[in-house]
């Protein structure tokens, strides 16, 4: 499908923190994010020819759309086209195959992707509703489905058809709450245990409290360069290999199965296909854990683990920084924080910082290929991406 | 919920009241929500109007302890996906049922019931819920 | 800029009726665009790649987000990726250029681009705080400045800079009403007066109620495909020869002036000069009349008419259909309706029908070369793109 | 306008109440609202806390007859944009003028008043608005 497209890279990152950032607006965190990708030195602000922002719900947390125009007014960067994509929880992501898509095509050289959500503006029942709006407002919202609700669905099919349990699932947030507390941008640098998951109360059962991701201000920026060019401006360039994006049903109720994400496995099958890649080849991979049962659907569907095992696989460590595959070492979406439209965009920082072996002690040994997948909503866009070192 | 206008709703009150869908006459397909167009026949199909069944058994369930604006008053609730027997999967309430009744398999008949009650402009939402029969 | 490019046309094109669409929902009118897009018989449904969907502010119209995954799962065309761009009213015209780009890049062949806005579900008042989302929040909503009042200030500039009077702004309105008498799907049937005009009341002077664009529910829907296999499946097939993309300060206060949209200029440029054209060979054009100044600012900055002079223009019929430029055929913004996140994909619509001598008794006559002008809030997004039979 | 926390409008007090916004002390460029870095001088540019003018000409304004949400009892009102002389343009209302002063070019001097008084969670906003002084 893909046909004599350019080779594209990245070539800085720059991110917010990730947190309650009551003193920081939706403006601050996106400049201050592209600040520090600039602040690398391999371009100036004036060499990038177009914008890609993802932003979920800004009209309802922020009473703003518009959202191009206003990244490119905040970076002094009009009067380039900047547009805004947005993909629920995956906007980030799929801004990200934007930006990728427009170098790719020859249209431009040099192009930033930003991702940025503004969650704490509003309490936390509107945040919850604004969230919703990545469900199906009339067939799930109505009902009073709420998001950890529809995840809490697929949990008890994979804990009914291939013996998961609670104490699997409470592992992984074990796991990434671990690996947070080396990523100084990270929401939470406070470890659990899993007797601490398990007693931390049913939001949606079988899902408590520490299986859920938090709400979370933050913001990403990317600079993505034509490979050749990438190279001569910089040593930290990273290819994107592969980039894949299948849909499904918006509902839960169209889906084909309840056990597996077919929108991850297809857009896994696209990118690793593009990239002339295998699951086994991947060393790093930042996956969507906004509970941790999609994280264990995730490291299944992506092809890391035989469909049922991911949660015996996270439970034995194998999806720990020196494990089989190193899973959200930046602490994922449950510890690192989810602030939904720039989530996408900090998963691809990671692995630039990862596959250029400066990720501090959260740092795979030696990752030389990394993955990062991306979900809308319940599953009804997945996005994925895969990288080397250029 | 959206603090919409009253078309917002009533568009809807065959679906949510009579579990009204429709059926490809072409392919015997049943789509509830109705369907604009079928999407196996597409152009060629011929849709017509049909009632779901208002009986089926449990395929998944949670219960919900936090949630959403509008729905306070009824915290913690069951939810569940549906199977009716014809292809069609729907999410809903399991109420009127105890609690070790609701389990994944249990048979389910529609009720009609009050879904929402505080929207901020007085709006009353009502619709299908279900519950347990044995 | 642009480098080894495909060539990408439009080969088929669907609207839903554009009003106050009461018994249809946000699903069922994208769903009827597609369907009467895909009735011409070009592609089936399964030839289709990719979606680009524009809508502005779903979250707040219907509490929903996801719009891509909705737009693929109303259209029955899971599992292909879908993405929703949004750049306030000129969302379609920017998924339009994300349509293009997509195909122009080699990544797909054939991609369907969908533009649709449900605005009546919620109050007026609603609705234009929804709107209003396409200024900036912080310093001009909360100040109290409506999308009316925005436009009625670069309306006083005009007139202090250039004598424009009031009634050369509403010989704009008499002109759009008139050509959507011809217009099927058209939310106004009905023809105005100037004297009707100047007597419509002041909404923020010097704009009056019938200056001003309404609130439309509607959907429009295109197909595009690379041009070589187009032309094999088309004899109707339409090339865009040139698109283009600007940005510009979010609120009026960072404008370098106040008489032209800057944003517009640049896009147009760009566009003009991939299609090798001038504003001289413009046939027929669908610029953004979202109020009666903001024709009068596209027909000067698309080049159409000195700067200064597009009121007079206007006044004396040479934007009429068989006037210098025939402007606006389809009734514009004005009268043929503004659901703002259709409007750019509906415009290329009409181009399409326009240029294949299929628009009725609004036929332009022997329209051989197109544009479309697709404005975001008050300037700080233009979008232009140009067509020519393939 | 957004139903908020506190948070969202307590971050804008200085620039609401008193008019402050930054300067590059490496370009002399003036910005309000103010900006995270300095546009001309990117990176390189050494931003610092800057009082704004108070006072300024009518660049164009307009007489609002339909408000927004929020701005019911004062309706109509004037909006006008203001040249504060330093290379800083504001939108404001013009409030405590006569109607026949209120032109392009005249002068105005800020005030301190409430703009918005019926946020839904009784969140009263203050900030400025501008006269007409001669
Ligand atoms: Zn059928
Ligand atoms: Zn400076």
């Amino acid at each position: 499908m893909v046909k004599k497209m350019r080779s594209v890279s990245i070539i800085a990152a720059g991110l917010s923190k990730f947190g309650e950032n009551w003193d920081e607006s939706y403006r601050q965190m996106i400049a201050k994010a592209a600040l520090e990708a600039l602040s690398s030195n391999v371009v100036e602000g004036k060499e990038i020819e177009a914008i890609f922002g993802g932003t979920m719900a800004s009209g309802r947390f922020i009473g703003q759309e518009h959202i191009g125009a206003l990244i490119a007014d905040q970076l002094g960067l009009n009067p380039i086209a900047s547009t805004r994509v947005e993909a629920a929880c995956a906007s980030g992501g799929v801004a990200l195959r934007q930006g990728f898509t427009a170098v790719a095509s020859g249209m431009y050289d040099i192009v930033a992707v930003g991702g940025a959500e503004k969650m704490t503006d509003v309490s936390t029942e509107q945040a919850a509703f604004a969230l919703g709006g990545a469900g199906d407002q009339e067939t799930e919202l109505f009902h009073g489905a709420t998001f950890p609700a529809l995840y809490a669905l697929l949990a008890q099919k994979h804990m009914e058809k291939f013996g998961t349990t609670e104490e699997m699932m409470a592992s992984c947030a074990v796991k990434n709450h671990h690996n947070a507390m080396h990523n100084p941008i990270a929401q939470f640098h406070k470890e659990f245990s899993i007797a601490d998951v398990m007693n931390s109360g049913y939001i949606a059962s079988p899902l408590k409290l520490l299986d859920c991701s938090p709400i979370t201000d933050g913001a990403a920026v990317l600079i993505l360069c034509e490979t050749s060019k990438a190279k001569k401006l910089s040593d930290q360039a990273i290819e994107i290999v592969g980039s894949g994006q299948a849909s499904d049903s918006l509902a839960l109720t169209g889906r084909k199965s309840l056990t597996q994400l077919d929108a991850t496995m297809l857009a896994a099958k696209h990118a690793l296909a593009q990239a002339k890649a295998t699951p086994k080849d991947i060393d790093v991979a930042e996956v969507h854990d906004c509970f941790t049962i999609a994280e264990i659907l995730a490291i299944e569907d992506l092809g890391f683990f035989k469909k049922g095992s991911g949660g015996t696989a996270s439970l034995g460590g194998e999806t720990e920084i020196n494990g089989q595959v190193a899973v959200n070492p930046s602490g994922g979406l449950k510890a690192c924080g989810h602030p939904v439209g720039a989530t996408g965009v900090k998963q691809a920082a990671e692995i630039f910082y990862q596959l250029n072996g400066i990720a501090g002690k959260r740092q795979r040994k030696d990752a030389e290929i990394g993955l990062t997948h991306n979900v809308g909503g319940s599953g009804a866009t997945a996005v994925v991406h895969v990288y080397k070192k250029a | 919920m959206v603090e919409g206008s009253v078309a917002l709703h009533w568009r809807r009150y065959p679906e949510r009241y009579s579990l009204i869908g429709n059926h490809c006459a072409t392919c015997k397909t049943d789509y509830f929500p109705p369907r604009v167009f079928c999407h196996n026949c597409r152009r060629k199909g011929k849709l017509i109007v049909k009632d779901m069944p208002r009986t089926g058994k449990i395929v998944a369930f949670t219960e919900v302890f936090v949630g959403p604006v509008g729905f306070e008053n009824e915290t913690p609730y069951f939810l569940a996906l549906i199977d009716l027997g014809n292809g069609v999967i729907l999410l809903t309430q399991i109420v009127d049922s105890s609690r070790d009744r609701i389990q994944i398999g249990a048979n389910v008949k529609m009720m009609f019931r009050k879904i929402q009650d505080n929207d901020k402009e007085g709006v009353i939402n009502y619709g299908y819920k279900f519950k347990v029969t044995e």
